[in-house]
């Protein structure tokens, strides 16, 4: 398949755009890898290698906290905005009244939102109605913000769903909701599994939402980092740095890698580009 | 048997049948968006028309004045400003994003999935991490500068605090969302066409204008909104990157929150904001629609 | 238009009625007052162009549709306001619908597990009705795996398994290459023989509906037009809609006078079997083309003078357009016998008296 | 007063709370520590930990006003680390716990006789407060870079070092450099004085790298050759970074610099406010003291730790703070809200334009 959508000459401009771009995309986070085993706290010269920054970081409860901090976030954050935002899109897909594309149109409008606004506005929020800046306020406000993402690729596959699966299961006895549970969800489970590794992904490295909403728990991690470069960064940032790039770097490749293991045509990487129908 | 069983249940009513279920699994995510999606946006709306009470709290009030303090040259052309550059950042994220995406989607043979994983690895990584990166990377005395001075190339360029490297910084952070979109309606195109092209125009250039790009042109607009209104919003790649005269309209809200202690201003600038993007967002809509009209 | 309540022959309950069944959208009927019986074990085909309302009455007999008045019988027993999951009614769709999280096993199986049959039951069913449509190595692949016939195979079985009442299948073959749905035409006849459920098959291929069906319905317009064995509506079409569009017709208006229909002044065609019509009555007339001689007319036959236009070869036959006046062409489709030699064709130009047997006259209103 | 479902609806009536009294003491839970990222040595947050068994789970704020605010929306910290003026706000509208000098054991570190802090401008018989930190504000510069300095802070005019001049992105700060420029008090909220100000910090535009608060990367990066800068960062850049520390200089500008304090508080609503008590004891400790200058270099008053204070700024004695410096007109002060906002206003435009 690959190799009959391949044109027989390569557009050389492109492919040496594309080198230079992952040469430029690259760089920065090679020098974060770098730095972060410098023996030293300089971010500009390279003295020497050690781990010291990664035993800094292993002894730093502050940053650990807030690593564990941003995890449990981008964890409830996914599960809560998966459940609303499947419901979303299902209800969407199959109610096709005026007031069914008023709801869709509003709520697409946080992917046309700039972050800042969301941010404010969440924080006008909950100040006003008295709700204590926590954990719990961040979370409310990343499920906001990330349903908007799972309906876009819920619908995306539903829409290749033909109506007559679903009425194929409901004609072999399933009750509407059992035809969910049985045939539409095992369906969509691909699109899940995209969207909730995107919604993670996204999650786990917000910075703006976070900032607006966060209080006394441990401050999430892009929050404790964006509090410490302001004034200078110590190179165990650079550490986490790191591992989150390692950590990511492993969650997309079992994006791609886990939907062939389950034996399905199509990657949730697939979904989340939209692509490869 | 257990179908005959049945029979005898009360019939459900008729018209309601089939769509009970969907309606209810609308109602939940409904409310939710209302309460803290719309809800919130009003009392953005409805404190903007506050003030700052003696002890330096925001509450409501029906004062224009932070509308009135907005309309002064300094925040206008701060407001032109911060268009200019999400626009550049646009422009140049296109110009990336075309050659990447065409060159691994038409080119990338069996690595094409492995190509753009390993173009949105780093986007998963933290941002401010990367910002600070180049911060450190484009210094006077940074690694690049060393290298130019190394190789004889220049003797050190200031990359830092100018309106590029706020540019730079934003189409870092942001060209992935150019790419995809181009890339999956690339993935979507004929490629029998771009060879008809060729036959047809004589000559790569005038085939990608008259065949690829027309053809993948919703992926193209869809990522010009995609990348214009984070960039439009961003105050971190201004704040790290930025010199003294790049403050965008995401650091002066920012600004309002923090150290200027003034929400309802605040609040002021991020109904203003809303109101320049909302009339952006309808010209930017009718325009791609009927040019997408066209044959 | 449509006719009373047509009487089955068979004394048992009919597998299916539907009693002035309409169902209108946005103020546009779409089925209009319909009376149906298809009798148990029956193969009954509905037949029509798309968009007549075939497939909204087959949806509505599986309760995916709510008609908008009139009644859906089952069995006997009033389903109309029973949802999909209670009707004993099973569905092949035109996409097959197939779950594609499930293998080919777990596809069959699913109507059954909903019943909570037991396992052993369960498998052992399973692998019969794999056994009979032929994909008993099949049943661990997925369905994204298989070809065209095989998922078509795969949804046949996934509803059979549930031995309804009534099985409605809605295009089925649609999707198949042509080679493939004539096979798979001779093998559902087949099945349906050996299981003996009603089958209501919903398609527009009018030779599918003819060589499978029982009886055959052609639907128009939300109406049915007429209903009748294969031969029935073959031989003796009622309206100009059912001669029009099964088969070809040599279709021709003219008035009714004195047991002719007069087409033209010099033409007018006797039509001795026609009652109910009044003298000046506009009616039309249909003779297939396969009835009309060209050579060893008979003394009882109808005879009219005309001149070949054109001839076209098409193997076993051979199509000739007659005129006989300016206005009036005729086509005529001649069975290439083994007798006849190159130089017995005709060819455009030839005079030629072509004639039929009066009873293949039929007289529409 | 706050009517209960939005805090958006209320009076301008005056808050005049009595303080709480203090908290012995006594381990109560775990501390929930709200302060500037990286601004305790992490070892000695890590000795606290383990010497009392409890756990200290931190939040950071990245300005006072951020601080303020997450306080003012009702979250509960243990212990806080503000500015002085911060401390007259805070305590002022009743949010903060009085703290008992006779529960700590090492108050004497910081109350002795003749202590400034026995009555610090900021909180009258240091009824709230117990002092954590000095700081001056004044000019770091590359000696290798530039050449002519003049002890006044028109020095961040110089052209030599033109593009390479970093102003401080933080609003005192900024306002006070230009104040005390033009002979104003550095907390002036009149209008006409503001005006000027402001014309003056637009002049200084041309010159101007970029306004950061990140002194210490813009410095060992080469960006800046003269940073409006803290004198811990500069003592952190020269002692602690610099490859060649000679190649770095820092003056205390002859107009006069601001002198700075930040001091620990327990806010009114802190669940653990016996851990918080322990715990600045604990820091009051000379050995703790010390440890956390060497990591921030910055003097902690603590007595019997100065003494390693003057040690370690020997080579710049322009970063030493004494104690008797913080005796002048040059600590920001709390200004109403007017004020506040009419300051805010005029540094916005001076970096929005």
């Amino acid at each position: 398949m690959a190799r009959a959508r391949r044109l027989e000459r390569k557009p050389m401009f492109a492919v040496v755009v594309t080198a230079v771009f992952f040469a430029w995309l690259y760089l920065p986070i090679l020098a974060v890898a770098l730095f972060s085993l410098n023996d030293k706290k300089s971010l500009s010269t390279f003295s020497g290698f050690s781990l010291r920054w990664y035993d800094d970081l292993v002894h730093n409860d502050a940053l650990i906290d807030s690593l564990l901090a941003s995890l449990k976030i981008a964890t409830v954050a996914t599960v809560g905005s998966l459940v609303l935002g499947t419901m979303l899109a299902l209800g969407l897909e199959r109610v096709r009244s005026r007031r069914g594309r008023v709801i869709g149109a509003v709520t697409l409008l946080p992917l046309v939102t700039p972050e800042i606004v969301t941010g404010v506005a969440a924080l006008l929020l909950f100040t006003g109605v008295g709700l204590k800046l926590s954990m719990t306020t961040v979370i409310l406000a990343e499920i906001t913000f990330s349903i908007a993402y799972v309906t876009v690729i819920v619908r995306g596959r539903l829409a290749g769903v033909s109506l007559e699966v679903e009425e194929a299961a409901r004609d072999l006895g399933c009750t509407p909701f059992q035809a969910l549970r049985l045939v539409i969800l095992p369906t969509l489970v691909p699109a899940l599994v995209g969207a909730g590794l995107l919604v993670f992904a996204l999650v786990f490295d917000d910075f703006v939402l976070a900032f607006f909403t966060t209080g006394v728990d441990p401050q999430p991690l892009p929050v404790r980092v964006y509090s410490s470069i302001r004034f200078g960064v110590s190179p165990a940032i650079n550490a986490i740095g790191t591992l989150m790039l390692i950590g990511s770097a492993l969650l997309i490749v079992a994006a791609l890698v886990l939907p062939r293991l389950f034996g399905r045509g199509t990657s949730s990487l697939d979904l989340i580009t939209g692509g490869q129908k | 048997m257990a179908v005959l069983d049945r029979r005898g249940a009360k019939p459900a009513p008729r018209s309601a049948q089939r769509t009970w279920l969907w309606g209810a699994l609308l109602a939940l995510p409904t409310a939710w968006m209302v309460a803290f999606f719309v809800f919130s946006m009003a009392i953005v709306v409805l404190l903007s028309f506050g003030r700052t009470t003696n002890d330096g709290f925001p509450a409501f009030a029906t004062s224009t004045a932070n509308y009135r303090a907005l309309w002064n040259d300094v925040y206008l052309e701060l407001f032109w400003r911060s268009l200019l550059y999400a626009l550049a950042t646009v422009a140049i994220s296109v110009l990336i994003a075309y050659p990447v995406a065409y060159a691994v989607a038409l080119h990338g043979g069996r690595y094409k999935n492995a190509l753009i994983a390993a173009i949105v690895v780093p986007f998963f990584a933290s941002y401010l991490i990367r910002m600070y990166a180049w911060k450190a990377l484009l210094s006077d005395d940074g690694l690049v500068n060393s290298g130019l001075r190394g190789s004889g190339l220049s003797d050190g360029v200031t990359f830092l605090n100018t309106p590029w490297a706020v540019i730079g910084g934003l189409v870092y952070g942001f060209v992935v969302f150019m790419i995809l979109p181009i890339y999956a309606s690339l993935e979507r195109l004929d490629v029998s066409l771009i060879e008809a092209g060729k036959d047809l125009y004589h000559g790569p250039v005038r085939t990608f204008f008259s065949v690829t790009l027309p053809a993948t042109r919703a992926g193209l607009y869809g990522g010009v909104l995609l990348v214009f209104l984070p960039a439009l919003g961003d105050f971190v790649s201004a704040q790290l990157l930025g010199g003294a005269s790049t403050f965008m309209m995401g650091n002066l809200v920012q600004q309002q929150f923090t150290e200027g202690q003034n929400w309802p201003l605040g609040s002021a600038l991020t109904v203003a904001m809303m109101a320049a993007l909302t009339v952006l967002m309808v010209a930017y809509l009718r325009a791609t629609s009927t040019q997408a009209q066209e044959p | 238009m449509s006719t009373a309540p047509m009487s089955t022959t068979a004394a048992t309950t009919p597998s299916v009625s539907l009693r002035s069944l309409t169902k209108t959208f946005g103020g546009s009927i779409v089925v209009d007052a319909l009376d149906l019986d298809i009798a148990s074990g029956e193969f009954f085909s509905l037949l029509g162009p798309s968009g007549c309302g075939k497939t909204t009455t087959l949806r509505m007999i599986a309760g995916f549709s709510d008609p908008t008045s009139g009644t859906v019988l089952v069995g006997g027993e009033d389903v109309t306001s029973t949802p999909p999951h209670r009707r004993d009614v099973n569905t092949v769709f035109q996409s097959y619908a197939l779950f594609e999280h499930l293998d080919v096993r777990g596809n069959v199986g699913f109507g059954l597990r909903r019943r909570g049959l037991d396992k052993a039951t369960l498998n052992r069913r399973v692998s019969d009705m794999l056994e009979l449509v032929e994909l008993g190595d099949r049943g661990k692949e997925r369905p994204s795996r298989l070809s065209g016939g095989q998922r078509q195979r795969v949804a046949l079985a996934r509803a059979l398994i549930n031995e309804p009442k009534v099985l409605l299948l809605d295009e089925p073959l649609a999707a198949l290459d042509l080679k493939l749905r004539r096979a798979m035409q001779a093998e559902l006849k087949a099945i349906q023989r050996e299981v003996g459920i009603t089958f209501l098959f919903v398609t527009h291929d009018q030779d599918e509906a003819l060589s499978m069906s029982d009886r055959v319905a052609i639907m128009n317009e939300g109406v049915i037009e007429q209903c009748g064995t294969p031969e029935d509506v073959y031989e003796h079409p009622t309206s100009v809609f059912a001669a029009g569009f099964i088969g070809t017709s040599n279709l021709m208006s003219g008035t009714w006078s004195s047991g002719c229909v007069a087409i033209s002044p010099t033409v007018s065609i006797p039509a001795p079997g026609h009652q109910g019509s009044a003298e000046g009555d506009s009616v039309s007339v249909a003779v297939r083309p396969e009835k009309i001689w060209l050579s060893d007319l008979t003394p009882a036959m109808f005879r009219l003078p005309g001149t070949i236009v054109a001839t076209s070869y098409h193997g076993a036959t051979t199509q000739h357009l007659v005129s006989i006046t300016p206005d009036l062409t005729l086509t005529v489709l001649e069975q290439n016998l083994p007798r006849m030699r190159a130089d017995d064709r005709w060819i455009p130009g030839d005079r030629v008296e072509m004639g039929w047997l009066p009873e293949h006259t039929v007289v529409l209103r | 007063m706050t009517l209960p479902g939005c805090a958006y609806i209320r009076d301008d009536a005056p808050v005049d709370t009595p303080l709480p009294p203090s908290a012995k003491a006594e381990i109560d839970g775990d501390l929930v520590y709200f302060n500037w990222a990286d601004y305790l040595a992490p070892r000695v947050v890590k000795g606290f930990q383990e010497e009392y068994g409890v756990k200290v789970i931190e939040s950071n704020y990245d300005s006072m006003e951020g601080m303020y605010a997450k306080l003012a929306a009702g979250n509960q910290y243990d212990i806080v680390f503000p500015i002085a003026k911060w401390v007259v706000k805070l305590r002022r509208e009743g949010k903060l716990r009085s703290i008992d000098p006779a529960q700590l054991q090492n108050a004497d570190q910081v109350f002795y006789s003749g202590s400034y802090f026995n009555q610090p401008w900021y909180d009258a018989g240091s009824a709230v407060s117990v002092p954590f930190t000095v700081y001056k504000t004044g000019v770091g510069w590359r000696t290798d870079k530039v050449s002519t300095m003049t002890g006044s802070w028109q020095d961040l005019w110089n052209d030599e070092a033109r593009g390479h001049i970093f102003t401080l992105d933080d609003q005192d700060e900024a306002l006070a450099m230009a104040a005390l420029l033009l002979g104003y008090d550095v907390n002036t909220a009149k209008a006409s004085e503001l005006e000027e100000m402001k014309k003056l910090l637009i002049s200084q535009k041309g010159l101007l790298r970029a306004y950061s608060s990140d002194d210490i990367n813009n410095m060992v990066g080469g960006d800046a050759w003269v940073h409006h800068m803290w004198s811990g960062d500069f003592l952190y850049l020269q002692q602690g970074l610099a490859d060649d520390p000679a190649s770095f200089d820092f003056e205390a500008p002859s107009e006069g610099t601001p002198i700075n304090s930040d001091a620990y508080v327990i806010p009114a609503n802190a669940q653990h406010p016996g851990t918080a008590m322990v715990f600045i004891d604990y820091l009051l400790r000379p050995e703790n003291a010390i440890k956390n200058m060497n990591y921030l270099y910055y003097p902690f008053p603590v007595r019997d730790a100065l003494p390693a204070f003057a040690d370690l700024a020997k080579d710049v004695p322009a970063c030493n703070v004494e104690i008797s410096d913080l005796e002048n007109e040059n600590v920001f002060r709390l200004l109403g809200t007017d004020e506040v906002q009419r300051r805010a206003a005029m540094w916005t435009e001076v970096k929005a334009s």
